[in-house]
């Protein structure tokens, strides 16, 4: 009893749902001080919820939370703000129109007055500092003008930052999905010295090793329940994933060095630094740190091999987007329509729509590739994150095109669904179609058959075969810098 | 859900309501002996409100920002060409239509080609565009006014089996929009654009081709309504088109098309059309001046869009 | 002499034929001033929005360009004051007409509108005199000739108070806007015997009531070539009698030579009256035959005119 | 490190040197204009519509547009060419009302989710009625004060100069240096991060469109000054033109990037092109065409600047 005496925050069955979507179903939760909590779980298991709730942005339908020990009957953004609890959001939820200091104005209720740039600049560059040492980064540049991964860096920063109001909890949801491992890495080791000092931070990710190192308990949701808490030794990767409810499948294994070189040619680009080139059938992995020019070569690839006038019967290439809301999603359409929409060329005659034959693809691909929703006509956003990337997964794999494009597509989906997702692409380019990956993540990186490694914008190395491995990427990431 | 409440949740319903009741107002200051002269008013002169508004709706859903100012210009020039063309002859009505169309071409070519290659936001590229349509106009004919020929004259006045011809040609023109709206990949690909144009682009959607087709289809529109208008009026005037100006915007919002894009609707225009006719009749029917009338037409707007527009965020 | 001086028209809209048969007869006859060698130039412009503001700066330029005289067709009588007065205090002569400003220094070329509208009132007690029930057609709202022919029309439903106005609509001096009005209002009123109007709105009216099945009733036509033409066509179908009246849109010209004979030192009062053009039933066709197709009822001045006009004025 | 110029920085370079390039064209045209007496000619009409653009862009930073602002405008100058003048109490007082209610409609918008455009669609009918109510014939007067302030000559700079400056100044403060600037072009930015950061929507928005009606409310007095008479359809012209000035000045739609300084730039590039076609004599039947031209010119003219921008900050 004394543990809700102590917590930070401790939610007590919270029970939460959208419509006909159980998305919380008596969800009890503490968070004590000087702890880290790892949350994980499927996409669509609640976590983003739970987070709304202990945020303030969602007041649950039962259930009630208290912090310090005392209930809080009228909880709300301000009341959780004025506790210190911070938020980093999984999508990104800086303004981009405005400047690094200005965000953290708006961030900051209560730091106005004369000469407040000053000491909003002040605060997170501090902070910015002591998180990323070496960022880099001015606080007079506008966000929109920053990579995404250094948006996450500032978001992050800005939420440990202090402007008068300590933080007390720091909820971190999936904020390493655009990180590089360097990168990530600084981070955690800042959520262990904010825990040292006695900081509480609740840790969401799918990236389970990270969990597993970073949290000092791990509590495990499925379908809006909480299923399993433990602490973290009490877990390993593998004992994790089964609680999770997803049956464990092997490791990830590289693929067996197959024989390449013959196939033909499918696609070659002078891209700055050594120049790209890709075979039928192959798995090619852009590497490096993030935002070295992967997206870029991605983009320059698509426009070169797409029209923007005239319609394609047969599409060359096809693109899954990482950064969903801004290149993803159609937010006013149902599921079904924002699957087919890069396929209509085969659903239609004569420009006329096969109704049916929509529906038919739609029920098929959502039964293989597990798209948890109870009618593929509910709108796309009544989808957590990482079943929309899903979506956006299968409207790639439904088409035709020989080549597929991948702007770190894995970003928030969940280790289940990761399994199932690699095994589709690699049976797809054992057929014959070659993919193009962008991924921030070495697991993923390690599947490829080949891989490109960028630095400033070019491609400075290329690994092929055994010599795709981790050290050989992360050496080939840091060339040039003097080391 | 009821079928009754589904009705409801209908953007384009609030439309017709209020058509509806502004109708039915006006025909009870005779006690309903207006009726039939009434309606069959409405239908004719929401016709012409009906075809730049489709126009209109199909350059909305492209997006936010997207719009096409150049409408009224495209009317006037398509009307005064083709009328100084067919020059009273009825074996000219076919090329007249033609000529008409052809304007609308050069005008949306032109329009697409300003937002494309000069990048100039739509609101202003078809404003400048409507300048230099409206010069054209002007120097074509210096206001002059040459009467349809007889049988198109007599054609756009009379009405089969009580309903006006021009309001025919209205609907046939909504069943072929709406058919292309919803059936056809290219309804799919301009609701996708005005959801995102980078997420079109990278689903694979010839952007460009579509959002050009798409100002095309609008100014030819335009340019039909003003062949069909300046004949239906007996003659072509410079200022023919001036008031379809705020109306094929009116009508596309108040119908309940979405005004940020990727969502449009094709009864709501119909609804609205009459809407906007009616109101202004009724109005001049209770002899309100110009002042209340204006304060009224306003109001009213704002209240069938509090009404419809509450309810979608509701339904959310 | 004035063949020196610069003269310069601000015309704030060019969108119907009144005005371009406004701008035409400028043009025809300060060409041939200029050829002569009577002024130096005389330049028009047009603004593109019919809008005060906008037709204000257009004035500030024509100062800027060192004009010595400005003929001004105004958007405003009073929102132009004052441009017009800083036009005056660099020493330059304003003469407006149609549209008139109400600045004291500036000459004006007025129209008596008022009588105008009662003159139809009058003319329709003439050829109905058990009176009935009037349609009233009304130009743009807030807009001073629009309030001055009404306030005449009414004026005149006071003198003759066998008519009543049962409809007033706007028809914004257009006749596609017109016919659109009438025939929103027109199947909820009563019979009605007149329809009085303020010009270029009398064909649109007669296409709205030709849709139904009324008898039409006497339409006071605005000079429209049109107009004129369909009541040729209803004359000699039917004897159908009215008349038409409007100002006539070479009045231009005459405050072209009023402003010239002004530079020339001239003394001028500067308030001068034009009549209106009217046709009648036994005029009709010489006007017909004198009006270009698809223009306006026209009449051109000449600089011995303006002259007769000052000194009448005296 | 390589100078790098800030995004608000190119936001302001490129409307600036339009305007530069059109005035040099017009003091070539018509050297007379280069003189304190030319410079107030060809600019003081521009100080209403530079304010009106302000307060376009307010509303544009919060991802709306107002379609009313010329209907507004009109009536706000109607509005001060009567009671202002004749009973100055209640014309303030139906002038705060009349921000007021600006204030209402940014709330309503918001909290039943409305559309702008049509909104203000709606409403630019009801200021247009009501303006046709107060003045059914143009006419009134500006207050002696108005008029005054309107016609001052100012050593070194004209009125207009000076009036330019001055508006650019107080909006570059407000919108760009203040708290509630920040706030505003936050909402336009990303609304939801900003109501997570605690900040009540409601409230922000209601202060944007207030402070919108504010700077409308100027423009029309300012515009009587000028005009010393009202009529009901004075400025409806305004709202085209606002828009376009906020274009020209670097203004977006969405997304809330705006530019207080670009805006009255660009409200000041629009008056020059009009003098500026004036002063090259076209026939008068392009005369209107040649208004379309310029307008795309001067556009075009930023696409060039715009690209030389970007090569210089690829190098
Ligand atoms: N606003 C909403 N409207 C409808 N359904 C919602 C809404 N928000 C969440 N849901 C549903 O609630 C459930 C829980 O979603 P939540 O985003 O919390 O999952 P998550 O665990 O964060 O998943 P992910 O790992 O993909 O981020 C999902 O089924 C989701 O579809
Ligand atoms: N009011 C809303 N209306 C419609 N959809 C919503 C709404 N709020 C949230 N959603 C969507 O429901 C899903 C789950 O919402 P949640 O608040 O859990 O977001 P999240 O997990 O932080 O983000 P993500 O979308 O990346 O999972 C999200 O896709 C979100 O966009
Ligand atoms: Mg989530
Ligand atoms: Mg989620």
């Amino acid at each position: 009893m004394d543990d809700v005496l102590n917590a930070v925050i401790a939610v007590d069955g919270a029970k939460v749902s959208f419509g006909a979507v159980r998305a919380l179903d008596g969800v009890t939760l503490r968070v004590m001080p000087g702890e880290c909590v790892g949350l994980v779980g499927h996409n669509g298991a609640g976590k983003s919820t739970i987070v709304s709730v202990i945020n303030g942005g969602l007041t649950p339908h039962e259930g009630s939370v208290a912090s310090d020990g005392e209930r809080l009957d009228r909880y709300g953004i301000n009341a959780a703000r004025a506790r210190g609890v911070r938020c980093v959001f999984q999508e990104l939820s800086l303004c981009p129109n405005l400047s690094i200091v200005e965000n953290t104005r708006i961030m900051h209720r209560h730091l106005g007055g004369f000469g407040w740039r000053r000491r909003a600049a002040k605060i997170i560059e501090t902070c910015l500092d002591a998180v990323f040492p070496g960022h880099g980064i001015d606080s007079s540049r506008t966000v929109g003008d920053l990579s995404i991964a250094e948006r996450q860096m500032v978001e992050i920063a800005m939420a440990f930052s202090d402007a008068g109001i300590a933080p007390r909890l720091v909820i971190l949801d999936e904020p390493t999905s655009s990180l590089d491992a360097s990168l990530a890495r600084q981070m955690l080791d800042h959520v262990r010295r904010f825990i040292a000092t006695g900081g509480s931070v609740i840790f969401i990710s799918h990236i389970l090793h990270e969990i597993l190192e970073t949290a000092d308990r791990i509590i495990v949701m499925k379908d809006g329940r909480v299923v399993a808490e433990r602490l973290a030794q009490g877990f390993d990767h593998h004992g994790l994933v089964e609680a999770m409810g997803t049956v464990a499948k092997e490791e990830p294994k590289q693929r067996s060095a197959r024989e390449q070189s013959t196939a033909p040619l499918i696609l070659s680009h002078q891209a700055k630094g050594l120049s790209f080139a890709a075979r039928k059938g192959e798995i090619i992995g852009l590497a490096g740190l993030a935002g070295h020019g992967q997206t870029e070569l991605l983009l320059a690839l698509h426009a070169a091999q797409s029209g923007n006038w005239l319609p394609e019967r047969d599409p060359r290439v096809t693109f899954v987007a990482g950064d969903r809301r801004l290149n993803g999603v159609f937010e006013l359409w149902s599921i079904l329509r924002n699957f087919s929409i890069a396929s209509l060329g085969d659903l239609s005659r004569r420009g006329l729509i096969l109704a049916d034959e929509e529906q038919t693809k739609g029920a098929d691909w959502k039964r293989r590739i597990e798209i948890r929703t109870p009618d593929m006509d509910n709108r796309v956003l009544s989808l957590s994150g990482g079943n929309q990337q899903k979506v956006l997964f299968a409207r790639a794999l439904a088409t035709r095109a020989p080549v597929v494009l991948m702007d770190d597509p894995m970003r928030g989906v969940d280790v289940g669904t990761k399994q199932e997702v690699y095994a589709i692409i690699r049976e797809e380019a054992a057929r014959g179609r070659t993919f193009i990956w962008y991924s921030t993540e070495m697991d993923e990186v390690r599947l490829c058959d080949r891989v490109y490694v960028f630095r400033e914008g070019r491609i400075t190395t290329e690994l092929a075969g055994d010599a795709v491995n981790e050290t050989n990427i992360i050496a080939a990431s840091f060339e040039g810098i003097a080391a | 859900m009821t079928p009754l409440l589904r009705l409801f949740g209908k953007p384009w319903i609030w439309s017709w309501l209020a058509a509806f009741i502004v109708w039915f107002l006006t025909i009870m200051v005779t006690l309903g002996a207006s009726t039939l002269g009434l309606s069959q008013a409405a239908l004719t002169f929401a016709a012409f409100s009906v075809i730049v508004g489709i126009g209109q709706m199909f350059v909305i859903t492209l997006g936010p920002g997207n719009i096409d100012l150049s409408v009224p210009a495209t009317m006037t020039l398509a009307g005064t060409v083709a009328l100084k063309l067919m020059n009273v002859e009825n074996g000219m009505i076919l090329p007249g239509l033609l000529v008409s169309i052809v304007i609308g071409f050069v005008v949306g070519l032109g329009n697409y080609a300003l937002i494309k290659a000069l990048r100039i936001p739509p609101i202003i590229a078809t404003l400048s565009m409507s300048f230099i349509v409206q010069s054209a106009a002007i120097w074509t004919n210096r206001g002059l006014r040459i009467k349809p020929p007889s049988v198109l004259a007599e054609f756009t006045t009379s009405h089969t089996l009580g309903v006006p011809n021009v309001a025919i040609v209205a609907l046939l023109i909504s069943l072929l929009a709406w058919f292309l709206l919803e059936k056809t990949i290219y309804g799919r690909w301009i609701s996708a654009i005005g959801q995102s144009m980078p997420a079109a682009r990278m689903a694979g959607i010839p952007v460009d081709g579509t959002r050009f087709v798409t100002y095309l289809f609008c100014a030819v529109l335009a340019s039909v309504a003003g062949y069909l208008l300046a004949c239906f009026s007996g003659g072509a005037a410079l200022n023919m088109g001036s008031e379809y100006l705020l109306m094929s915007i009116a009508v596309v919002v108040i119908g309940g098309t979405a005004v940020a894009g990727g969502d449009s609707n094709v009864p709501g225009i119909w609804g609205a059309s009459l809407f906007m006719f009616l109101v202004v009749s009724m109005l001049n029917t209770y002899g309100l001046g110009a002042g209340i009338r204006l304060i009224m037409t306003g109001l009213i707007i704002i209240s069938v869009i509090m009404l419809a527009g509450g309810r979608r965020a509701g339904m959310r | 002499d004035t063949s020196a001086k610069k003269i310069a028209l601000s015309n704030n809209y060019a969108g119907n034929s009144w005005r371009q048969a406004m701008l035409t007869s400028w043009g025809k006859v300060t060409g041939e001033a200029v050829k002569a060698g009577t002024v130096a130039a005389a330049d028009p412009f047009t603004t593109a929005e019919n809008q005060a503001t906008e037709q204000a700066a257009q004035i500030q330029n024509m100062i800027l360009q060192g004009y010595d005289a400005i003929v001004l067709n105004a958007a405003s009588p009073t929102a132009l004051n004052g441009a017009v007065k800083e036009a005056c205090d660099a020493g330059i002569t304003v003469v407006s007409f149609d549209g008139i400003v109400t600045e004291p220094c500036a000459w004006r070329i007025a129209v008596n509108f008022k009588e105008m509208g009662r003159s139809e009132v009058e003319y329709l007690s003439k050829k109905i005199p058990d009176g009935g029930n009037l349609l009233e057609i009304r130009g743009l709202a807030g807009v001073f000739v629009d309030d001055e022919i009404s306030a005449g029309i009414h004026e005149g439903v006071k003198q003759f108070p066998q008519f009543k106005i049962v409809g007033s609509v706007h028809g914004d001096w257009a006749q596609d806007v017109a016919q659109k009005a009438v025939a929103g209002i027109l199947p909820s009123l009563p019979d009605i015997v007149g329809v009085v109007t303020q010009g270029g709105d009398g064909y649109g009216a007669a296409q709205a009531i030709a849709a139904t099945d009324r008898k039409m009733p006497i339409i006071i036509m605005g000079n429209r070539e049109d107009e004129l033409k369909w009541w040729k066509e209803q004359k000699d179908a039917k004897g159908y009698e009215t008349m038409s009246v409007s100002i006539a849109p070479g009045v231009s010209t005459l405050a072209f030579w009023v402003a010239q004979q002004i530079l020339d030192g001239k003394e001028v009062k500067k308030d001068l009256v034009v009549p209106f053009l009217r046709i009648d039933q036994d005029n009709l066709e010489t006007n017909l035959a004198n009006t270009q197709a698809g223009g306006v009822a026209n009449v051109e001045y000449t600089q011995a005119d303006a002259i007769k006009v000052i000194e009448q004025a005296k | 490190m390589t100078f790098r110029l800030s995004s608000d920085a190119m936001r302001l370079a490129i409307p600036a040197l339009s305007l530069t390039l059109l005035l040099a064209a017009v003091f070539w045209l018509q050297p007379r204009a280069m003189s304190y007496v030319g410079l107030n000619l060809l600019f003081n009409l521009a100080v209403p519509i530079a304010l009106a653009t302000i307060a376009q862009m307010i509303v544009m930073a919060v991802n709306d547009l107002d379609l009313s602002m010329g209907a507004f405008v009109s009536f706000v100058a109607c509005v001060t060419a009567t009671f202002l003048r004749d009973a100055p109490v209640i014309g303030v007082l139906i002038l705060a009302g009349a921000i007021a209610t600006y204030a209402a409609l940014g709330v309503v918008i918001y909290l039943r989710n409305l559309p702008s455009i049509v909104v203000t669609l709606g409403m630019s009918f009801v200021w247009g009625g009501l303006a046709v109510l107060l003045l059914p014939a143009p006419g009134g007067q500006a207050p002696d004060w108005v008029r005054w302030l309107m016609t001052v000559k100012p050593p070194l700079a004209p009125m207009a100069i000076v009036a330019s400056i001055v508006i650019a100044l107080v909006a570059h403060l407000l919108v760009m240096r203040s708290s509630l600037g920040v706030l505003m072009r936050g909402i336009g930015g990303n609304q939801r991060s900003v109501e997570r950061a605690g900040w009540s929507i409601v409230g922000a928005r209601a202060a944007a469109y207030g402070l919108a009606g504010l700077f409308a409310v100027l423009a029309g007095i300012a515009l009587v000054g000028l005009t010393t008479s009202a009529d009901a359809n004075i400025a409806l012209r305004y709202t085209l033109l606002s828009i376009a000035g906020v274009i020209l000045g670097g203004g977006e739609f969405i997304g809330g990037r705006v530019s207080p300084v670009g805006a009255v730039i660009g409200a000041l590039t629009l008056t020059l092109a009009g003098s500026f076609l004036s002063f090259l004599r076209i026939s008068p039947d392009w005369q209107i065409g040649a208004q379309g031209a310029i307008l795309i010119i001067v556009l075009a003219l930023r696409l060039m600047l715009n690209r030389l921008e970007k090569r210089e900050k690829r190098r």
